[in-house]
């Protein structure tokens, strides 16, 4: 399948990025993680510490367990901090 | 009972007129850009255009029902924003005061925690630095 | 940092303008008021004038020190209001959200139960009836 | 000594005026209330129920044991209901 990834904050810097369109069969969040995670050293900088790391799916926030299938985009940042 | 994401300023008091009619109580919060460290100069907020303002507009509506509210307003900026600048306001509208304050409060804790903005701290040397989320944040989120 | 007691109407965006400038969180407050029973078409509020402005000003004083207020405004109005007419405001200004939210909270509580107003519901046939004070209020004090 | 007595909402419907200046010895606002009580029925109505009856001396909030000597102004009114 085809997925948009996005970056946003210090995820994005690290990337080097702010967004890359993949080919993956991925099944769930963990699995796309651990293919991105060994594209490069920057990608391995981003996810090096995953207890840092949130995400969505399709614009809803999500978590490593979450299905892949039928998504087209998936967001990577860390923890927010709005108000 | 609207969520509007936008650079611009927004006008606290114009956004004031007319909001909560007919209801008992009408509470508002406003968040302020805040330099504690006497370091900074500006805020820049990053957020994920297209989950934002949807992601605000759930939050409302679960607030909406949750407290019975007759009305309610999110308006959350993004950008480079200086100090003294407002970055955000919330107003809730209910028949009682105990649910206008609660969803107020409600609201906060989610924007803090799960609306998909980044502050950066600008300091006067113009570097910047991620602000991290707080646990206390984390916290006040699962009081509800 | 002041309370006023007037009969006139307040314009709460009009009191918004420049308040809180330098804090980091501005929480709003606003009673209107609200026909609960489908009888009502006014309230009229008593007040003790003299020790009423000295009152609010000493219940303001005293939460800007227990929460660190950077600035506090309160006003209430007395005589005849309408149904939907504005009866009263409380804003709040501090550097963190908690401390806005609570010393609003803090000051609703002692105006329902220790500021001198006594407020009687005008039904449609021009009857009155004096509104009794609530257990409820008196135990949300108690929290303090 | 001379006091004013204040009366609001019900109270002052109850007596039947807004403020009376009376004569009296009481020491506490407790003496006063059994003075004021036995003056005619309407004081009686007004002071039937010490339950529902606030009061302020000089314009500070107080109790039924608060000492009189030196006060000007008493006021009597039921539980506030400000906000």
């Amino acid at each position: 399948m085809t997925l948009d990834i996005l970056y946003f904050a210090w995820l994005r810097e690290r990337v080097g990025q702010p967004r890359e369109r993949i080919e993956t069969e991925a099944a769930t969040i963990r699995d796309l993680v651990a293919e991105l995670a060994v594209r490069d050293e920057w990608h391995a900088a981003a996810f090096a510490d995953m207890s840092a790391v949130r995400c969505a799916v399709d614009q809803q926030l999500a978590d490593l367990d979450t299905q892949l299938a039928g998504s087209r985009e998936v967001a990577f940042f860390p923890p927010m901090t709005g108000g | 009972m609207n969520a509007r994401v936008q650079s611009a300023p927004f006008d606290l008091a114009a956004e004031m007129r007319g909001f909560g009619e007919g209801a008992g109580a009408v509470v508002t919060f406003c968040g302020i850009v805040r330099d504690d460290s006497g370091r900074m100069t500006a805020l820049e907020i990053e957020h994920y255009p297209g989950m934002t303002e949807r992601a605000l507009n759930d939050y409302g509506q679960e607030a909406a029902g949750r407290f019975d509210l007759t009305d309610w307003r999110i308006i959350h900026r993004y950008g480079h924003l200086a100090v003294g600048e407002q970055i955000m306001m919330v107003a809730t509208a209910a028949r009682h005061r105990r649910a206008a304050f609660d969803a107020a409060d409600y609201l906060m804790d989610w924007l803090k925690s799960r609306a998909p903005f980044w502050k950066r701290e600008i300091a006067h040397d113009g570097s910047g630095e991620w602000v991290e989320a707080k646990t206390s944040d984390e916290e006040a989120l699962a009081r509800w």
